[in-house]
Order: structure tokens, then C-alpha cells, then sequence
């Protein structure tokens, strides 16, 4: 789909924690080809504290209502706000944006990763990834049990671990520590993963180790979120890549990450 | 429907719409948004001489109603944009202008003669006052002699449109401004970016990668105005404004202090469309004061 | 709680935070709120050997995070505040410094000398930076030779504390400081406003009787940062950081860029309070950051 | 009462008309003490485009609740978010500021002039003059009928004449061409006005005509509201006088206003 601006209607609000919620967006047109792990830069109009747009991955895509939702982590002033929103109220959206994840060709068993909020841009990947016959395996990890959610849209998907650092909620550990790594990591076809950048680290690592496809979706400070400012780059083997148009989504071979 | 049609010492706009530097990719960005040949002219990406990595993250700070960049004039150079941007450019039916920097008067002239030879840009803007490079930038464009030397050299080899963009980061712009316009400038475009810190309270780190940077957006406004307002007092070649401007309104108040077209820059990021907000807007308040032409309010500062 | 208490060139503060020239009245006017004795000091209103009426209305614009102001110094002139303010100064247990503005180097001379009698007044603050009379004013701190005589004079009359503040509009604010350093200044206050300005669309008015004013407020803030930072880097002597502060984290940016105190301005409008949340904040700040002094942090950026 | 920075909560809006409100404020604390004529400073909080509080004059008060009601017309970006806040919000609020009207200090048949949004720093004069004994005599001037509020509530506390524009309501013209300056003007012992500064200008002209007492409540752009940043000066016989402090009410005596 082209890159529009619209004005989404806010016509639903879940709360799925004290600081996570999901909010669907309705747009007046026909909305088409969004991909996995493109996202949405949304104005948060009229506030004082916040002057640019947020960014926030587009977490599931409803072509019958001409819906994207999205899932936000109150973290800011931006995100507050954001997550505060009624049901009813417009919000000025640039999307879809970015690149997105790549399927494999053919089907393939693979492994998702997510982390904190990053697991947002793994939630349509699963669903894409199931409609188009792959086998998903999806482990997510959190620091405390609270802090897991969805984990029931996820397992519409495919098979969900979890670890957890204080041991609340599945395997004690990150998600490093997971046996999936020890036991089958080479059986996966690819890995995909979004989370904090450690653990993305961590689990890149694995995958070179265990030769298994990656790719990685980065978070970065965006001024635009489609191209134009070069505020968001991130260092590649082909020199400084702007994470908004060439990433959210990198193969880890692209990446100069040390690890 | 008002004239919006200016020209600016011989470059002919459609209307005093056009967008900064830096701000508005090649324009082949803004193509999914909205149709780029309603804009009076663009302004390419800052282009120099050599292939420009620029600086490492984190390139950018948000402020109170602003933010920060240091992107450091990351660029291919001037014979990337040659071979592979500008072919890309020949389908654009509105003047396109090259924004150009460099280290040296060398650099400036090298780069500029290169242009100089491109059919389909119409004129070149010349940067003397990028804040975020460590070696010339800025520096051509805070000190008199500096200027003078670049636009003078510059001025010898390219024929085309020269405007020249100063820097807000001097004492007295209107001295610069006259140096710009005894070397033979067309034009003169202000303000670039103010340069500007941003710290982190909680990690006591500088939220850029370069300490400083260039503060832009509207919390520059009343200080652009002011400096446009003082150089169209003291210069008669045409003025170029831009600094904040995020609605019609806005660009209003540059062309009463004087400014014969704006240019629009951070506000892109907020609202890809606004420019074509800013084109109807100005139309609506020519046709709500009974103007015909965008001509009739230019330096119409009432005092 | 951390320890607050500041050494400033022999000015002993019980905490850092002050409050800025013309943004605080002659303290009186705070007393409904709070103890201003809390504070660790504060600044009155520029004072100028001869009573000034100021300039006219309009002397205010609101601009984006920030505002303009043309008040122009109004004041009944040193010998009204000695007779009339000063007397009621008295009850007040903290450090209050003067503000002094002057067109001429003897009207500074002879405004200083009247100060330096005043047992109770701890210091004065030399204004060589307001951007809003038409004399004097912001041109001696925007020129090094005149920044020289104005700080050299009433350094030779004037034998308590001498804070000089400076003026942002300058290219080089270094150079200022190492003036104002070498002719004996104590410590360098910054910065003042930036001389700015707004219209109003559809009158197509100047909003402030004066055309230009100075801006202030959060809009301004990456800017002085910048400058303290700057100026840190270029002398010894302490700084006294302002610009934009509303909270303790604003604060806490300006101790990190090397700013031994602050002074908290237009935030005094928005909330009166303001100072007050400052201070505790400061301390929260520190105790969560396991610093036992506010000296620990000054001019700490991590590079 | 001393000036007093506060949270108060709005406890009733009322709305007059498509852009007048009456929103009642409440305080945690006893009130006491505010002159009619004084004004509070209300802060537009997180909005990007109102920086500065906004002053409203005090338009009643209610000790018994310690409440304060201000009316507000929505003109730009401050007034209008004001305008929507809903009940429940809290706002920071200055008070009271200025210095207030001057009642008479025998029983005194008094006229009180009104336009546009001016109106509302005469209500609570208007019922504090009637609770000391005073004939009241209420003239209220406006551009079409609808744009006269709260005529009853003024009822209340004196007799209500009104003019429109237009002649939609009252007698046509402005509030000047009332017959009540023709045939009883000197028959008040004083005039209080408060609109638009053409109007306050034409009533002072005939106050002083007729040797009647006027005070004015003047309004101005404000930074601070309570006297120290001097950005809203009047010209006065002493000079330049700030209107928050030393007015926002003038005997025209003490104005220099060309009449
Ligand atoms: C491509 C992309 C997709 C994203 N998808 C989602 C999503 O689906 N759901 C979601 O909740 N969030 C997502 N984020 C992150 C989200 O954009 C930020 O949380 C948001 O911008 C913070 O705004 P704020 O105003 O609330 O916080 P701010 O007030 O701006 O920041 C609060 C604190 O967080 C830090 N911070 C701000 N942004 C980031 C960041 N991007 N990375 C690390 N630290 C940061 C700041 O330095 C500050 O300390 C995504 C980001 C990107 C770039
Ligand atoms: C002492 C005092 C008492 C007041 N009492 C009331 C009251 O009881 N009810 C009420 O509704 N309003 C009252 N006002 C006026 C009110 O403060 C302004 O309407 C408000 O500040 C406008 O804010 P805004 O953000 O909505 O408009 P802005 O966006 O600031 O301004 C909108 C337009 O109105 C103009 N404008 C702004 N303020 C004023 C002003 N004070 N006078 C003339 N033009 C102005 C601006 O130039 C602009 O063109 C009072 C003002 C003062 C000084
Ligand atoms: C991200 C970014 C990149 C910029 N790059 C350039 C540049 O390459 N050359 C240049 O002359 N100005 C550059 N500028 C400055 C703008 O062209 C403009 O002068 C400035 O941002 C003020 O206008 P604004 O407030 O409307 O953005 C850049 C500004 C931003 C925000
Ligand atoms: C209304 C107003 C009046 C001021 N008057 C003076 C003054 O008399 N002398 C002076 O040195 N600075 C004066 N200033 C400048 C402030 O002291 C301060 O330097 C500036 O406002 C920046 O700080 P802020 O952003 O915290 O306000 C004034 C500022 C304002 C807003
Ligand atoms: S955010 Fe602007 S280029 Fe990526
Ligand atoms: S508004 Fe500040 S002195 Fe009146």
C-alpha cells in the first residue's frame, strides 16, 4: 500500500494492563498490502510536551473494517497520551511505513522472539506467517509476569513460551536462557525478533552461532518516519541506513552490531 | 483565487511555496503524499562536494515546541547526485534548487560548477551556515570576510539562481546579508538552524551524538522573523524566509516582515501535507483582505 | 536530603536556585505564595540610574512555548529603589542582588556605586544584554571592547559581588565571557533574551509596541544550554545558568552543563510557585542519583 | 483574601450559547474575601499553543462552597479548550487578582454598563451592591440577541435594560444610545462599566459629561497576572500603571484615555 495520512478514528480501546493498550484505528478508505513489521507515525495533537510524531508498529490489520490496531506502552508523555484516548477521536496517522519482515518462500518452521513492547510487531508476522501454512513457534519474554500479555491472541498462532527474570510466568531466565535455543534453535528455518536491543543481541548471536536466518526490527529516534530528515540511522555493512525506509526490519548480516 | 506567482530576481514561481533543505529528501519522498509539482520549487538535501557519512546516532532531540538534528550533511556527493539522483529529478515539472556545502571555497566551487552544468535546476543554495559539520559550515557564514570569499568564488562559476542561506548564529545578520548581496547574490534564504544542546537529566549523557546541534521548528520563529525583517531593511535583492513555519499563518508573517517566498522544513515531519495546507492558506487570506497578488503584501509591516 | 549549598565566588547560597531580573518583581510581590526566604537568592528588577517609564503597550507576545516581552526597563531609577524599595528589603534572611542597566558607562558607574553602600544588597547583577531600549542596553554585551569598559569601570567602584550577564545575540559568546572574565567579573550570568518578534496575520501588525522584544521561555532553552556549556568550557569563573528552566529537570540539564546556579524567569508566570518545586526537586534528583551535594554535578556531562 | 496559587475543581459547566460556558471551580479551602472586580488566572495546561495563563474575572462566588464560577467566551485556542473541560478536571488557578470596584459608601442608585464578554466582572458587583442596600440599574449591550447571556440572573439583583446591534432585543444601537444616558444619566451616583474599550470610552465620555463617577475594569495582554513581569501597563496620570495590580479597575480620573 502507499504511504497516505489519514485521520483514523479511534473505534476501540482494550486496556490489557495498567500501562499496555490496544487501540484500533478505522480508516475511511479501502486499506491494502500492509506488511508484517511496517508501522504507523501518529500525531499526538495539541500537547505541550510532545512535538513530534510517535512511532508504533502496526500490530494487526482488519482489511473487512479498514482497520490497523496498535499496541502502546505508556512509557512518556506521547505514549500517555496516546493510550488515554477516546473512543471516537481522530488521530492523524502516516502509514504504512518502513519495510517489513520477508516470509520465507516455502513453508518453514520458525522462531519468534519478542520483548517488552516489541513484541507488538510480531503479533501480524505470526498471523501472516500461519495463513501462509509456516509453522510458528513464538517465545516471549518479560521481566514479571504482568508485564506478558496477549498471549492468548499469540497462541491463535502458533506454539507460545515464555520466560520470565523473576520466574513468574514460564522459564526462569531471558529469553536466551530458553530451551528452544539449547535443544531445536537449528531446526528453525528463521528467526525473527523486536524487542530491547540486548536481547536482540543475545539472540542474533544464537542465530549466527546456529546458522539459522535472522532478522531483527529496530526501534530508533524518528523526526519523519518516512525518509526525509536521515535523523533514524542505524550502521549497516553498506554504511548509515535509515531504520524508518530501509529497516524497521534488518537482516542481521546487514547490521554492524558487535556481538 | 489570488496570484500567487512571485519572482524572485528572475526565478519564476508559481506560487512562494517551497521546502528547506534537508527536510524534504530528493522530493521523490513526498510523492505518494501529494503531487510535488503544486510547490513553487524545492530544495534538494544538502550536497557537497565529497561523499558525507555524517554524524552518528543519535542525530536528533525533540525540544519544546522544536527539536534538534545533527545530521551532518550525510550525502553521496556531488557526483552520486549527478549520475543517480538527478535523472530521477528530469520528470519534475516545478524549479528544483541544489542545496550545496562545503569544507573549503574549493569544495564550494567545485561542487557548484558541477551543477552549474545541470539543465534542469534552476539555481543553487548555497549553505554557508550548517551547524552541524566540524570543519566550514557554519563557519563561511558567521564571519564577514568567510562569506565574502565563498559567494564571491561561487559566484564566478555558476550563472544560474544563486541564493544564498545564512546562519542566525551571528551577532549582526544584516551585515552578512549586505556582504552576501555586494558578492552577487540573487538571493538571500534565512534562517538555517540555531545551534542548540540538549542533555539527558537521568543518564547525564548529551542526547546527540555531537553534543550540540540545530534547533529548528517553531520555538526559531520569532527569532527568524526578526532577522528577516532586519535583512529585507537592509538589502534590496528579494529574501527567502523559513524558521517555524507550520501554517499559513505563519508563512503570512514572513512576507509582511519581508520574505518574498518561505521555505518549509520541520513542519514536513509533522504534516507531510503542509505545504499544500500553506499554498490554500495563503490563497484564503489573499482573497479574505481583497489582495490580488501575493506581491501586494510583501514588507507590508504596517509600523 | 542532599546538600544544596553553593559557593559562587564568596557568594555563599543555601541552594541554587534564584530568580531571574524582571520576573520576580522586588520579591514583595511573592510573598502571598511562599517564604521567598527559601530561595537561595533572588534578582530584582533591573534598576537604572534614572527612572525609566519603559515602553508602550504592547509590551508582551505570546510565541510558542515561550513569550516576547518589551517591557524596557521600567523603574523608578536607583535613588526611588534606595529611598523606597530597599527599606522594605530589609526583612528579607537571603541574598538579594541588584540588577543594573545603564545607556552610558557612567550612568553603570553611577548606579554601582549607590548599590555598593547598601549593606543588605549582597551583589549586583551588571545587565549587559537587554535587548529593549533603544541606548545601551544589549550593545555592551555584544561587543568585546564595550563589554570591556562597561565590566572594567564598575569593577573599579563596585566591591561586592559582581555577576555580569550576558547576551545570547552575539556569534561568539566566549569571547564575551573571557572579557567579562579578565576585567574582574565574579561570576557570568546567562543568558538574557533573544531579540525576537512577532505579527499578528490579520492586522498585519507588529504585536509589541517596540517591533522586536526578547524571547524566553522553554522555546529558548536548547540555546542556553548550548551557551553555559559553552561558556563552562572557556572560564574559570562560576556561571549562573538560565533560559527556559520550569522544572527540576531543566535545572538539572544546566547543572550538568556547568552551571553552578540557576535563575528560573518566565516559569514564575506559569507557576509561582515554580521555584519552589525546584529546589525539591533538585534534591529528589540528587538523592535518587546517591549524590551527596549539588556540587557533584556540576559540569558532570558525560561525553 | 490573599492571592493563592490552586487546584480547583470544576464542579458545574453551563453552557449559554455555541461559545459561552459558566464553569464553577472548586476549592479545597475556605474562601474569603474577594472583590467584585477581581480576576483569576487560569492555566491551559499541556496545550501546545497557550503558553501563558488566561485571566477571567471572578463572575460569582459562593462561600458556603468555596466556589468560584468564572464565564468564559470562546475566542482562540485557551478559551476554547477552558470552554471543554469537562467535570471533574482539575485547573490551576491564581486568585484572586487585582484590585476590584469600590462600592459606594451610602445607599447610592448606581448604574452598571456591560458588552460582550464584559458582563461577567459585573454579576458579582451587581449582587454585592444589592446586598449593601443599593438601587441597581443594569444596562447590557450586545451585537444580536444572542449574544446576551444570563439576563435573569442579572434580574435577580437589579433592574436589566439591554440594546443589540441590530435591534433583536432591547432598544437598537449601542449601550450609549439608551435613553437611559438621555433622561437619567445624572441621576446615578455612579457607573461602573466593563466591554469592549470603544464602548467603556463612550460611557466615560457621558459619565464625565454628566459629573457622574465611573470606574472601568480595563483588560490587557498579561504575562503574570499579580505585578511583576510590567507587560500590562495603562497610561494613568502617574504613568505607566499595570493593570493587573493596580487595576484591573480605574476611576476614569486616573486614565489617559482620549474622550
Ligand atoms: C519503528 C518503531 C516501532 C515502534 N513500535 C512500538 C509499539 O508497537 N508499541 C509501543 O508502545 N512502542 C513502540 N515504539 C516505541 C515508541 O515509539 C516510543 O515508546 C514512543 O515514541 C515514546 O514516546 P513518549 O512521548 O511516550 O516518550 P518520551 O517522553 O519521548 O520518552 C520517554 C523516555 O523513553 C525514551 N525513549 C523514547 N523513545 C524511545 C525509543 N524509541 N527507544 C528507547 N527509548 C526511547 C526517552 O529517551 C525517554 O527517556 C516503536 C518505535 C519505533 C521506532
Ligand atoms: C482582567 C481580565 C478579565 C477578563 N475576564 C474575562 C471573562 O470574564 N471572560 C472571558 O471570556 N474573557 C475574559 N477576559 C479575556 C480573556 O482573558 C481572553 O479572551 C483570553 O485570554 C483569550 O485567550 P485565547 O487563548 O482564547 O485567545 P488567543 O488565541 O490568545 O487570542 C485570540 C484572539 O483574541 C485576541 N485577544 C487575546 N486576548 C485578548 C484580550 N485580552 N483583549 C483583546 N483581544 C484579545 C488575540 O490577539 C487574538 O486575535 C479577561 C481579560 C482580562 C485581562
Ligand atoms: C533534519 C534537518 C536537516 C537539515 N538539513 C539541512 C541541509 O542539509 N542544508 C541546509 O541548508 N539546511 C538544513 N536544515 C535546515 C532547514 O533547511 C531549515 O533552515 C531549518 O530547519 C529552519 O526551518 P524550519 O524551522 O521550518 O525547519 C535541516 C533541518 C533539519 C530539521
Ligand atoms: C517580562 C520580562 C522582563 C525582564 N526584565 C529583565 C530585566 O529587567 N533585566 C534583565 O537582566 N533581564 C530581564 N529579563 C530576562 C530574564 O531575566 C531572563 O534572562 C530571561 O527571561 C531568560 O530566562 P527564562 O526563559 O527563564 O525567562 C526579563 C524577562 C522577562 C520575561
Ligand atoms: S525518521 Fe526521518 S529519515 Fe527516518
Ligand atoms: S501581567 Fe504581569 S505585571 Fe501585570
Amino acid at each position: 500500500m502507499k504511504k497516505t495520512v489519514q485521520n483514523l478514528q479511534v473505534i476501540s480501546h482494550r486496556r490489557l494492563n495498567s500501562d499496555h493498550v490496544v487501540l484500533e484505528l478505522k480508516s475511511d478508505e479501502k486499506l491494502d498490502g500492509i506488511l508484517p513489521g511496517q508501522f504507523a507515525n501518529i500525531l499526538v495533537d495539541g500537547s505541550q510536551k510532545v512535538f513530534l510524531r510517535r512511532p508504533f508498529s502496526i500490530y494487526l490489520v482488519d482489511y473487512n473494517c479498514n482497520t490497523i490496531s496498535v499496541l502502546i506502552k505508556a512509557i512518556g508523555d506521547g505514549t500517555r497520551i496516546l493510550s488515554d484516548q477516546s473512543i471516537g477521536n481522530q488521530l492523524s496517522v502516516i502509514f504504512p511505513l518502513g519495510n517489513g519482515f520477508i516470509l520465507p518462500a516455502t513453508p518453514t518452521k520458525v522462531l519468534l522472539v519478542g520483548g517488552g513492547v516489541g513484541i507488538a510487531a510480531l503479533m501480524i508476522l505470526a498471523k501472516m506467517l500461519k495463513e501462509n501454512g509456516h509453522q510458528v513457534v513464538i517465545l516471549l519474554g518479560a521481566k514479571r509476569i504482568v508485564d506478558l500479555v496477549e498471549l492468548e491472541e499469540f497462541a491463535k498462532y502458533g506454539t507460545v513460551y515464555t520466560t520470565t527474570e523473576d520466574g513468574t510466568h514460564g522459564t526462569k531466565g531471558y529469553v536466551t536462557d530458553h530451551s528452544l535455543f539449547r535443544e531445536e534453535c537449528s531446526s528453525f528455518g528463521k528467526i525473527y525478533t523486536c524487542g530491547p536491543e540486548p536481547m536482540m543481541k543475545a539472540v542474533a548471536r544464537l542465530a549466527l552461532i546456529h546458522h539459522v536466518n535472522c532478522e531483527v526490527s529496530l526501534e530508533n529516534t524518528m523526526a519523519c518516519g518516512y525518509g526525509v530528515c536521515l535523523c533514524c540511522i542505524t550502521e549497516t555493512i553498506d554504511g548509515h541506513r535509515c531504520v524508518c525506509t530501509d529497516g524497521p526490519v534488518f537482516d542481521i548480516k546487514r547490521l554492524k552490531w558487535q556481538i | 483565487m489570488a496570484d500567487l506567482n512571485i519572482d524572485i530576481a528572475g526565478l519564476k514561481l508559481k506560487n512562494p511555496v517551497l521546502t528547506a533543505s534537508g527536510t524534504f529528501g530528493y522530493g521523490t519522498e513526498f510523492e505518494d503524499f501529494y503531487d510535488i509539482n503544486t510547490l513553487g520549487a524545492f530544495v534538494v538535501k544538502g550536497t557537497t562536494l565529497h561523499a558525507r557519512q555524517g554524524n552518528s546516532y543519535p542525530r536528533m532531540a525533540e525540544t519544546p515546541s522544536g527539536m534538534l538534528n545533527a545530521v551532518g550533511l550525510q550525502n553521496g556527493g556531488i557526483r552520486y547526485f549527478v549520475d543517480h539522483i538527478y535523472p530521477k529529478l528530469l520528470r519534475f515539472d516545478t524549479n528544483i534548487l541544489v542545496n550545496v556545502s562545503g569544507s573549503t571555497v574549493e569544495e564550494y566551487i567545485a561542487c557548484a560548477e558541477q551543477i552549474d552544468d545541470l539543465e534542469h535546476i534552476t539555481g543553487i543554495e548555497l549553505n554557508i551556515s550548517c551547524p552541524n559539520v566540524k570543519e566550514g559550515g557554519m563557519a563561511f557564514g558567521t564571519s564577514c570576510p568567510a562569506a565574502e570569499a565563498v559567494v564571491k568564488s561561487v559566484r564566478k562559476v555558476y550563472r544560474k539562481h544563486m541564493m544564498v542561506k545564512l546562519s542566525p548564529n551571528v551577532t549582526d545578520i544584516t551585515e552578512i546579508a549586505r556582504v552576501v548581496e555586494n558578492q552577487g547574490a540573487d538571493s538571500i534564504s534565512l534562517i538555517n538552524t540555531l545551534l542548540a544542546m540538549a542533555i539527558h537529566a537521568e543518564s547525564r549523557k548529551p542526547v546527540l551524538s555531537t553534543v550540540t546541534g540545530g534547533l529548528s521548528g517553531p520555538a526559531v520563529k520569532p527569532i527568524a522573523l526578526r532577522m528577516v525583517w532586519q535583512v529585507y531593511n537592509s538589502v534590496k535583492i528579494p529574501i527567502v524566509g523559513m524558521g517555524g513555519i507550520m501554517n499559513a499563518t505563519d508563512a503570512i508573517e514572513f512576507f509582511l516582515a519581508g520574505a518574498s517566498a518561505i521555505q518549509v522544513g520541520t513542519a514536513n515531519f509533522i504534516d507531510p501535507l503542509a505545504t499544500q495546507h500553506i499554498i490554500s492558506g495563503i490563497d484564503d487570506y489573499l482573497e479574505r483582505h481583497k489582495f490580488h497578488s501575493i506581491n501586494e503584501i510583501i514588507g507590508e509591516l504596517q509600523l
